[in-house]
Protein backbone atom coordinates (compact mmCIF):
# COMPACT_ATOMS: atom_id res chain seq x y z
CA UNK A 1 0.00 0.00 0.00
CA UNK A 2 1.21 3.54 -1.14
CA UNK A 3 1.74 5.82 2.46
CA UNK A 4 -0.65 8.34 1.04
CA UNK A 5 -3.65 7.51 -0.81
CA UNK A 6 -7.11 9.58 -2.81
CA UNK A 7 -10.23 7.83 -1.69
CA UNK A 8 -13.52 8.50 -3.30
CA UNK A 9 -15.66 6.26 -0.83
CA UNK A 10 -15.32 6.49 2.83
CA UNK A 11 -12.01 5.83 4.76
CA UNK A 12 -11.98 2.88 6.59
CA UNK A 13 -9.88 4.26 9.62
CA UNK A 14 -9.76 0.60 11.94
CA UNK A 15 -8.57 -1.24 8.86
CA UNK A 16 -5.27 1.70 8.39
CA UNK A 17 -4.79 1.72 12.08
CA UNK A 18 -3.74 -2.02 12.24
CA UNK A 19 -1.53 -0.75 9.25
CA UNK A 20 0.75 1.14 12.00
CA UNK A 21 1.12 -1.44 14.42
CA UNK A 22 4.69 -2.47 15.24
CA UNK A 23 5.83 -4.15 18.19
CA UNK A 24 8.48 -1.93 19.01
CA UNK A 25 5.77 1.08 18.61
CA UNK A 26 4.63 2.81 22.13
CA UNK A 27 2.52 5.22 20.77
CA UNK A 28 0.01 6.30 18.27
CA UNK A 29 -1.38 9.52 17.44
CA UNK A 30 -3.95 9.78 14.96
CA UNK A 31 -5.32 13.21 13.48
CA UNK A 32 -9.10 13.28 11.10
CA UNK A 33 -10.74 16.32 9.76
CA UNK A 34 -14.03 16.52 9.58
CA UNK A 35 -16.11 18.69 7.72
CA UNK A 36 -17.51 21.36 9.77
CA UNK A 37 -20.99 23.27 9.46
CA UNK A 38 -19.36 26.52 9.55
CA UNK A 39 -16.63 28.10 7.86
CA UNK A 40 -15.48 31.98 8.42
CA UNK A 41 -18.55 32.72 10.21
CA UNK A 42 -20.82 31.34 7.13
CA UNK A 43 -23.42 28.37 7.24
CA UNK A 44 -21.90 25.14 5.56
CA UNK A 45 -24.15 22.70 3.89
CA UNK A 46 -21.57 20.06 2.23
CA UNK A 47 -18.12 20.06 0.02
CA UNK A 48 -16.28 18.36 -2.72
CA UNK A 49 -12.72 18.03 -3.12
CA UNK A 50 -11.33 18.29 -6.11
CA UNK A 51 -7.42 17.24 -6.80
CA UNK A 52 -4.82 16.74 -9.37
CA UNK A 53 -4.25 13.22 -8.60
CA UNK A 54 -0.33 12.01 -10.34
CA UNK A 55 0.79 14.94 -8.55
CA UNK A 56 -1.24 14.82 -5.26
CA UNK A 57 -0.54 10.91 -5.04
CA UNK A 58 3.79 12.05 -5.54
CA UNK A 59 3.68 15.49 -3.30
CA UNK A 60 1.66 13.37 -0.48
CA UNK A 61 4.01 10.05 -0.58
CA UNK A 62 7.22 12.72 -0.67
CA UNK A 63 5.48 14.00 2.15
CA UNK A 64 5.44 11.04 4.44
CA UNK A 65 8.51 9.84 3.12
CA UNK A 66 10.25 12.85 4.83
CA UNK A 67 8.06 12.33 7.99
CA UNK A 68 9.92 9.11 8.38
CA UNK A 69 13.21 10.46 7.66
CA UNK A 70 12.83 13.60 9.66
CA UNK A 71 11.10 12.09 12.90
CA UNK A 72 12.15 8.80 14.82
CA UNK A 73 8.80 7.05 13.94
CA UNK A 74 7.70 3.62 12.21
CA UNK A 75 4.99 4.15 9.89
CA UNK A 76 2.98 7.08 8.93
CA UNK A 77 -0.42 7.03 6.41
CA UNK A 78 -2.27 9.61 5.31
CA UNK A 79 -5.58 9.54 3.06
CA UNK A 80 -7.75 12.29 1.91
CA UNK A 81 -11.27 12.42 0.62
CA UNK A 82 -12.28 13.45 -2.62
CA UNK A 83 -15.75 14.05 -4.14
CA UNK A 84 -18.96 15.28 -2.28
CA UNK A 85 -18.96 15.37 1.52
CA UNK A 86 -21.60 15.70 3.98
CA UNK A 87 -21.07 18.02 7.30
CA UNK A 88 -19.20 14.87 9.64
CA UNK A 89 -17.41 13.13 7.29
CA UNK A 90 -14.22 12.07 7.85
CA UNK A 91 -12.03 14.17 4.40
CA UNK A 92 -8.60 13.77 5.71
CA UNK A 93 -6.89 11.03 7.98
CA UNK A 94 -3.33 10.80 9.29
CA UNK A 95 -2.00 8.17 11.38
CA UNK A 96 1.81 7.87 12.57
CA UNK A 97 3.30 4.76 15.35
CA UNK A 98 6.24 5.54 17.00
CA UNK A 99 8.52 4.33 19.68
CA UNK A 100 7.53 7.29 22.14
CA UNK A 101 4.97 10.10 21.84
CA UNK A 102 6.93 12.83 21.37
CA UNK A 103 8.35 12.10 17.65
CA UNK A 104 4.48 10.65 16.80
CA UNK A 105 3.00 13.70 18.02
CA UNK A 106 5.31 15.71 16.43
CA UNK A 107 5.27 13.91 13.06
CA UNK A 108 1.52 13.65 12.78
CA UNK A 109 1.32 17.45 13.11
CA UNK A 110 4.09 17.75 10.71
CA UNK A 111 2.18 15.82 8.09
CA UNK A 112 -1.18 17.20 8.17
CA UNK A 113 0.47 20.81 7.82
CA UNK A 114 2.67 20.09 4.91
CA UNK A 115 -0.55 17.92 3.33
CA UNK A 116 -3.20 20.76 3.93
CA UNK A 117 0.03 23.39 2.68
CA UNK A 118 1.45 21.17 -0.77
CA UNK A 119 -1.21 18.85 -1.59
CA UNK A 120 -3.16 19.69 -5.09
CA UNK A 121 -6.52 19.40 -3.07
CA UNK A 122 -8.71 22.00 -3.64
CA UNK A 123 -12.27 22.22 -1.63
CA UNK A 124 -15.39 23.82 -2.51
CA UNK A 125 -17.64 24.47 0.59
CA UNK A 126 -21.26 25.35 -0.71
CA UNK A 127 -22.96 27.76 1.90
CA UNK A 128 -26.18 27.64 3.38
CA UNK A 129 -27.02 31.16 1.44
CA UNK A 130 -26.10 29.31 -1.90
CA UNK A 131 -23.16 30.60 -2.80
CA UNK A 132 -19.85 28.50 -2.99
CA UNK A 133 -16.32 28.40 -3.61
CA UNK A 134 -13.15 27.45 -3.78
CA UNK A 135 -11.07 27.99 -0.86
CA UNK A 136 -7.27 29.31 0.19
CA UNK A 137 -4.85 27.17 2.49
CA UNK A 138 -6.05 30.44 5.09
CA UNK A 139 -10.06 29.69 4.50
CA UNK A 140 -10.21 32.95 2.06
CA UNK A 141 -11.96 32.80 -1.20
CA UNK A 142 -10.25 31.87 -4.25
CA UNK A 143 -11.56 33.34 -7.62
CA UNK A 144 -10.48 32.99 -10.97
CA UNK B 1 3.93 23.64 -30.22
CA UNK B 2 0.60 21.68 -28.47
CA UNK B 3 -0.14 21.36 -24.80
CA UNK B 4 -2.23 19.48 -23.06
CA UNK B 5 -3.40 21.82 -20.07
CA UNK B 6 -5.24 20.80 -17.08
CA UNK B 7 -7.65 22.56 -15.49
CA UNK B 8 -8.82 22.11 -11.47
CA UNK B 9 -10.99 24.23 -9.21
CA UNK B 10 -11.74 27.82 -9.53
CA UNK B 11 -10.19 27.26 -12.92
CA UNK B 12 -11.42 24.45 -14.46
CA UNK B 13 -15.25 26.33 -12.89
CA UNK B 14 -13.92 29.55 -15.28
CA UNK B 15 -12.41 28.60 -18.34
CA UNK B 16 -15.49 25.77 -18.17
CA UNK B 17 -13.23 22.94 -19.29
CA UNK B 18 -11.35 19.58 -17.16
CA UNK B 19 -9.13 19.96 -20.42
CA UNK B 20 -7.75 21.15 -23.53
CA UNK B 21 -5.56 20.74 -26.27
CA UNK B 22 -3.66 24.00 -27.33
CA UNK B 23 -1.34 25.04 -30.01
CA UNK B 24 0.34 28.08 -29.30
CA UNK B 25 3.81 30.00 -29.78
CA UNK B 26 4.46 29.84 -25.95
CA UNK B 27 7.57 28.34 -25.02
CA UNK B 28 7.24 28.14 -21.13
CA UNK B 29 4.41 28.15 -18.59
CA UNK B 30 4.83 32.18 -18.09
CA UNK B 31 3.97 33.17 -21.84
CA UNK B 32 1.30 29.93 -21.88
CA UNK B 33 -0.92 31.28 -18.79
CA UNK B 34 -0.96 35.10 -20.32
CA UNK B 35 -1.59 33.64 -23.40
CA UNK B 36 -5.07 31.16 -21.91
CA UNK B 37 -5.68 33.76 -19.10
CA UNK B 38 -6.29 36.56 -22.03
CA UNK B 39 -8.25 33.68 -23.73
CA UNK B 40 -10.52 32.62 -20.94
CA UNK B 41 -10.59 35.96 -19.02
CA UNK B 42 -8.91 34.38 -15.93
CA UNK B 43 -8.55 37.21 -13.26
CA UNK B 44 -5.85 35.22 -10.83
CA UNK B 45 -2.47 36.38 -10.86
CA UNK B 46 0.52 34.16 -11.81
CA UNK B 47 1.97 34.76 -8.88
CA UNK B 48 -0.78 33.57 -6.75
CA UNK B 49 -0.51 29.82 -8.47
CA UNK B 50 2.22 27.52 -9.12
CA UNK B 51 2.77 25.13 -12.27
CA UNK B 52 3.45 21.90 -13.15
CA UNK B 53 4.61 20.25 -16.08
CA UNK B 54 3.84 16.60 -16.52
CA UNK B 55 3.28 16.18 -13.19
CA UNK B 56 5.89 17.49 -11.72
CA UNK B 57 6.23 21.08 -10.23
CA UNK B 58 7.95 23.38 -12.26
CA UNK B 59 9.15 26.95 -12.92
CA UNK B 60 7.56 29.59 -14.75
CA UNK B 61 10.15 30.08 -17.47
CA UNK B 62 11.07 25.96 -18.02
CA UNK B 63 11.33 25.41 -21.44
CA UNK B 64 8.45 24.11 -22.68
CA UNK B 65 8.25 20.42 -25.16
CA UNK B 66 5.97 19.81 -27.66
CA UNK B 67 3.12 17.64 -26.02
CA UNK B 68 3.65 18.63 -22.83
CA UNK B 69 1.07 18.80 -19.93
CA UNK B 70 0.81 21.38 -18.44
CA UNK B 71 -0.95 22.78 -15.11
CA UNK B 72 -1.64 25.31 -13.65
CA UNK B 73 -2.56 25.03 -9.68
CA UNK B 74 -4.69 27.00 -7.54
CA UNK B 75 -3.63 27.84 -4.03
CA UNK B 76 -4.46 24.47 -2.70
CA UNK B 77 -7.15 24.08 -0.12
CA UNK B 78 -7.02 20.46 1.00
CA UNK B 79 -7.59 18.89 4.62
CA UNK C 1 -20.64 8.20 30.27
CA UNK C 2 -17.72 9.81 32.02
CA UNK C 3 -15.00 11.33 30.21
CA UNK C 4 -12.65 9.25 31.99
CA UNK C 5 -13.05 5.31 32.60
CA UNK C 6 -10.51 2.27 33.31
CA UNK C 7 -11.27 -0.73 31.47
CA UNK C 8 -10.76 -4.23 32.15
CA UNK C 9 -11.45 -5.59 28.60
CA UNK C 10 -10.19 -4.33 25.20
CA UNK C 11 -10.90 -0.93 24.46
CA UNK C 12 -13.56 -0.07 21.57
CA UNK C 13 -12.23 2.47 19.56
CA UNK C 14 -14.40 3.05 17.13
CA UNK C 15 -17.68 3.39 19.58
CA UNK C 16 -15.50 5.88 21.48
CA UNK C 17 -14.64 7.68 18.41
CA UNK C 18 -18.13 8.60 17.57
CA UNK C 19 -19.06 9.94 20.57
CA UNK C 20 -16.20 13.27 19.79
CA UNK C 21 -18.40 13.39 16.80
CA UNK C 22 -20.02 16.94 16.99
CA UNK C 23 -21.01 18.74 13.68
CA UNK C 24 -18.83 22.20 15.08
CA UNK C 25 -15.70 20.09 15.01
CA UNK C 26 -13.49 19.95 12.38
CA UNK C 27 -10.67 18.03 14.44
CA UNK C 28 -10.13 15.05 16.36
CA UNK C 29 -6.57 14.14 17.40
CA UNK C 30 -6.54 10.96 19.14
CA UNK C 31 -2.87 9.09 21.26
CA UNK C 32 -2.93 5.42 21.34
CA UNK C 33 -0.91 3.84 23.91
CA UNK C 34 0.54 0.81 22.93
CA UNK C 35 2.53 -2.36 25.26
CA UNK C 36 5.79 -2.13 23.23
CA UNK C 37 8.35 -5.20 23.08
CA UNK C 38 11.04 -3.33 25.05
CA UNK C 39 11.70 -0.51 27.90
CA UNK C 40 14.84 0.48 29.10
CA UNK C 41 16.96 -1.93 27.23
CA UNK C 42 14.62 -5.16 28.33
CA UNK C 43 13.08 -7.08 26.56
CA UNK C 44 9.20 -7.19 28.05
CA UNK C 45 6.58 -10.03 27.81
CA UNK C 46 3.68 -8.58 28.59
CA UNK C 47 2.68 -6.17 31.67
CA UNK C 48 -0.23 -5.36 33.97
CA UNK C 49 -1.59 -2.32 35.31
CA UNK C 50 -3.24 -1.90 38.63
CA UNK C 51 -5.36 1.03 39.62
CA UNK C 52 -6.43 2.75 43.04
CA UNK C 53 -10.07 3.01 40.98
CA UNK C 54 -11.62 5.31 43.25
CA UNK C 55 -9.06 8.12 43.45
CA UNK C 56 -7.93 7.13 39.31
CA UNK C 57 -11.68 8.21 38.45
CA UNK C 58 -11.58 11.27 39.85
CA UNK C 59 -8.39 12.15 39.24
CA UNK C 60 -8.64 11.18 35.01
CA UNK C 61 -12.34 13.45 35.60
CA UNK C 62 -10.69 16.49 37.02
CA UNK C 63 -7.86 16.58 34.20
CA UNK C 64 -10.16 16.32 31.28
CA UNK C 65 -12.10 18.78 32.96
CA UNK C 66 -9.70 20.88 33.06
CA UNK C 67 -8.31 19.96 29.52
CA UNK C 68 -12.09 21.35 28.32
CA UNK C 69 -12.23 24.73 30.28
CA UNK C 70 -8.25 25.19 29.26
CA UNK C 71 -8.26 24.29 25.60
CA UNK C 72 -10.80 25.13 22.74
CA UNK C 73 -12.46 22.18 22.35
CA UNK C 74 -15.25 20.28 21.87
CA UNK C 75 -15.14 16.91 23.91
CA UNK C 76 -12.36 15.34 25.14
CA UNK C 77 -11.99 11.59 26.52
CA UNK C 78 -9.61 8.88 27.58
CA UNK C 79 -10.27 4.72 28.89
CA UNK C 80 -7.29 3.31 30.74
CA UNK C 81 -6.65 -0.43 30.68
CA UNK C 82 -6.16 -2.41 33.98
CA UNK C 83 -5.47 -5.83 34.16
CA UNK C 84 -2.86 -8.07 32.13
CA UNK C 85 -1.93 -6.79 28.81
CA UNK C 86 0.27 -8.47 26.15
CA UNK C 87 2.73 -6.66 23.58
CA UNK C 88 0.73 -4.72 21.06
CA UNK C 89 -2.43 -3.84 22.85
CA UNK C 90 -3.92 -0.88 23.74
CA UNK C 91 -3.45 0.38 27.21
CA UNK C 92 -4.53 4.10 26.97
CA UNK C 93 -6.85 5.72 24.44
CA UNK C 94 -7.12 9.58 24.25
CA UNK C 95 -9.26 11.48 22.10
CA UNK C 96 -10.30 14.86 22.06
CA UNK C 97 -12.41 17.19 18.83
CA UNK C 98 -12.48 20.58 18.72
CA UNK C 99 -13.28 22.62 15.89
CA UNK C 100 -9.44 23.79 14.99
CA UNK C 101 -6.18 21.44 14.73
CA UNK C 102 -4.34 23.80 16.97
CA UNK C 103 -6.23 22.95 19.98
CA UNK C 104 -7.07 18.99 19.39
CA UNK C 105 -3.45 18.44 19.04
CA UNK C 106 -2.34 20.69 22.41
CA UNK C 107 -5.43 19.16 24.63
CA UNK C 108 -4.61 15.36 23.77
CA UNK C 109 -0.89 16.15 24.17
CA UNK C 110 -1.72 17.86 27.91
CA UNK C 111 -4.53 15.35 28.71
CA UNK C 112 -1.81 11.73 28.11
CA UNK C 113 0.55 13.78 29.84
CA UNK C 114 -1.16 15.00 33.35
CA UNK C 115 -2.98 11.26 33.03
CA UNK C 116 0.77 9.68 32.90
CA UNK C 117 2.15 11.83 35.36
CA UNK C 118 -1.07 11.87 38.00
CA UNK C 119 -3.61 9.53 37.66
CA UNK C 120 -2.95 6.33 40.62
CA UNK C 121 -2.28 3.78 38.03
CA UNK C 122 0.98 1.33 37.97
CA UNK C 123 2.59 -0.33 35.42
CA UNK C 124 4.16 -4.50 36.42
CA UNK C 125 6.73 -4.83 33.81
CA UNK C 126 7.50 -8.90 33.03
CA UNK C 127 10.23 -8.94 31.01
CA UNK C 128 11.94 -12.09 29.16
CA UNK C 129 14.94 -12.44 31.63
CA UNK C 130 12.08 -13.55 34.32
CA UNK C 131 12.45 -10.87 36.29
CA UNK C 132 9.64 -8.07 36.81
CA UNK C 133 8.81 -4.65 38.14
CA UNK C 134 6.70 -1.65 39.03
CA UNK C 135 7.63 1.69 37.21
CA UNK C 136 8.04 5.18 37.65
CA UNK C 137 6.83 7.32 35.56
CA UNK C 138 10.51 7.58 34.05
CA UNK C 139 10.69 4.03 33.60
CA UNK C 140 13.09 3.34 36.15
CA UNK C 141 11.97 0.44 38.68
CA UNK C 142 10.14 1.55 42.09
CA UNK C 143 11.12 -0.96 44.56
CA UNK C 144 9.63 -0.75 48.29
CA UNK D 1 -7.78 4.69 66.40
CA UNK D 2 -8.99 2.22 63.62
CA UNK D 3 -7.92 3.02 59.72
CA UNK D 4 -8.75 1.03 56.69
CA UNK D 5 -5.34 0.65 54.46
CA UNK D 6 -5.45 -0.31 50.87
CA UNK D 7 -2.02 -1.29 49.33
CA UNK D 8 -0.80 -0.98 45.53
CA UNK D 9 1.80 -1.48 42.95
CA UNK D 10 5.25 -2.25 44.86
CA UNK D 11 3.74 -1.66 48.36
CA UNK D 12 0.84 -4.88 47.88
CA UNK D 13 3.41 -6.84 46.70
CA UNK D 14 5.79 -5.65 49.80
CA UNK D 15 3.60 -5.96 52.41
CA UNK D 16 1.51 -8.94 50.57
CA UNK D 17 -1.85 -7.63 51.14
CA UNK D 18 -4.22 -5.55 49.01
CA UNK D 19 -5.77 -4.09 52.36
CA UNK D 20 -5.56 -4.00 56.07
CA UNK D 21 -7.46 -2.86 58.96
CA UNK D 22 -5.29 -1.12 61.61
CA UNK D 23 -5.72 0.14 65.09
CA UNK D 24 -2.87 2.18 66.48
CA UNK D 25 -2.19 5.48 67.86
CA UNK D 26 -0.80 7.36 64.58
CA UNK D 27 -2.78 10.37 64.61
CA UNK D 28 -1.93 11.71 61.27
CA UNK D 29 -0.85 9.58 57.57
CA UNK D 30 2.88 10.65 58.42
CA UNK D 31 2.75 8.80 62.00
CA UNK D 32 0.91 6.16 60.60
CA UNK D 33 3.00 5.25 57.08
CA UNK D 34 6.23 5.17 59.60
CA UNK D 35 4.39 2.99 61.68
CA UNK D 36 3.28 0.62 58.79
CA UNK D 37 7.40 0.87 57.10
CA UNK D 38 8.78 -0.47 60.32
CA UNK D 39 6.22 -3.29 60.55
CA UNK D 40 6.39 -4.35 56.73
CA UNK D 41 9.92 -3.18 56.24
CA UNK D 42 9.21 -1.24 53.69
CA UNK D 43 11.91 0.99 51.74
CA UNK D 44 10.34 3.33 49.67
CA UNK D 45 10.88 6.96 51.22
CA UNK D 46 8.01 9.03 52.56
CA UNK D 47 9.18 11.27 49.95
CA UNK D 48 8.63 9.29 47.39
CA UNK D 49 5.02 8.74 48.08
CA UNK D 50 1.68 10.75 48.31
CA UNK D 51 -0.95 9.91 50.83
CA UNK D 52 -4.84 10.28 49.65
CA UNK D 53 -7.63 10.09 52.52
CA UNK D 54 -11.20 8.54 52.03
CA UNK D 55 -10.52 8.44 47.96
CA UNK D 56 -8.49 12.02 47.68
CA UNK D 57 -5.13 13.22 47.99
CA UNK D 58 -4.39 14.79 51.62
CA UNK D 59 -1.94 16.09 52.98
CA UNK D 60 1.41 14.05 55.36
CA UNK D 61 -0.36 16.28 58.68
CA UNK D 62 -3.61 16.46 57.84
CA UNK D 63 -5.55 14.54 61.09
CA UNK D 64 -6.73 11.22 60.72
CA UNK D 65 -10.43 10.37 61.66
CA UNK D 66 -11.19 7.12 63.21
CA UNK D 67 -12.47 4.58 60.40
CA UNK D 68 -10.39 6.57 57.41
CA UNK D 69 -9.23 4.56 54.03
CA UNK D 70 -5.86 5.74 53.79
CA UNK D 71 -3.19 5.00 50.66
CA UNK D 72 0.17 5.06 50.08
CA UNK D 73 0.70 5.90 46.59
CA UNK D 74 3.80 4.81 45.04
CA UNK D 75 5.33 6.71 41.97
CA UNK D 76 2.03 6.25 39.37
CA UNK D 77 3.19 4.76 35.99
CA UNK D 78 -0.24 4.73 34.35
CA UNK D 79 -0.16 5.20 29.90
Amino acid sequence: MSAFCLADCPIDVARLGRELASRSAGACVSFEGWVRDRNAGKAVLRLAYQAYPALALAEGERILVHARERFAIEHALCVHRVGELEIGDLAVWVGVSAAHRDAAFAACRHVIDEIKAHVPIWKNEFYRDGASGWLHPDGSPVSA
Amino acid sequence: MNYRLLYFASLRDRTGCASESLATDAADPRALYAEIARRHGLGLAMERLRVAVNGEFAQWDTPLQDNDEVVFLPPVSGG
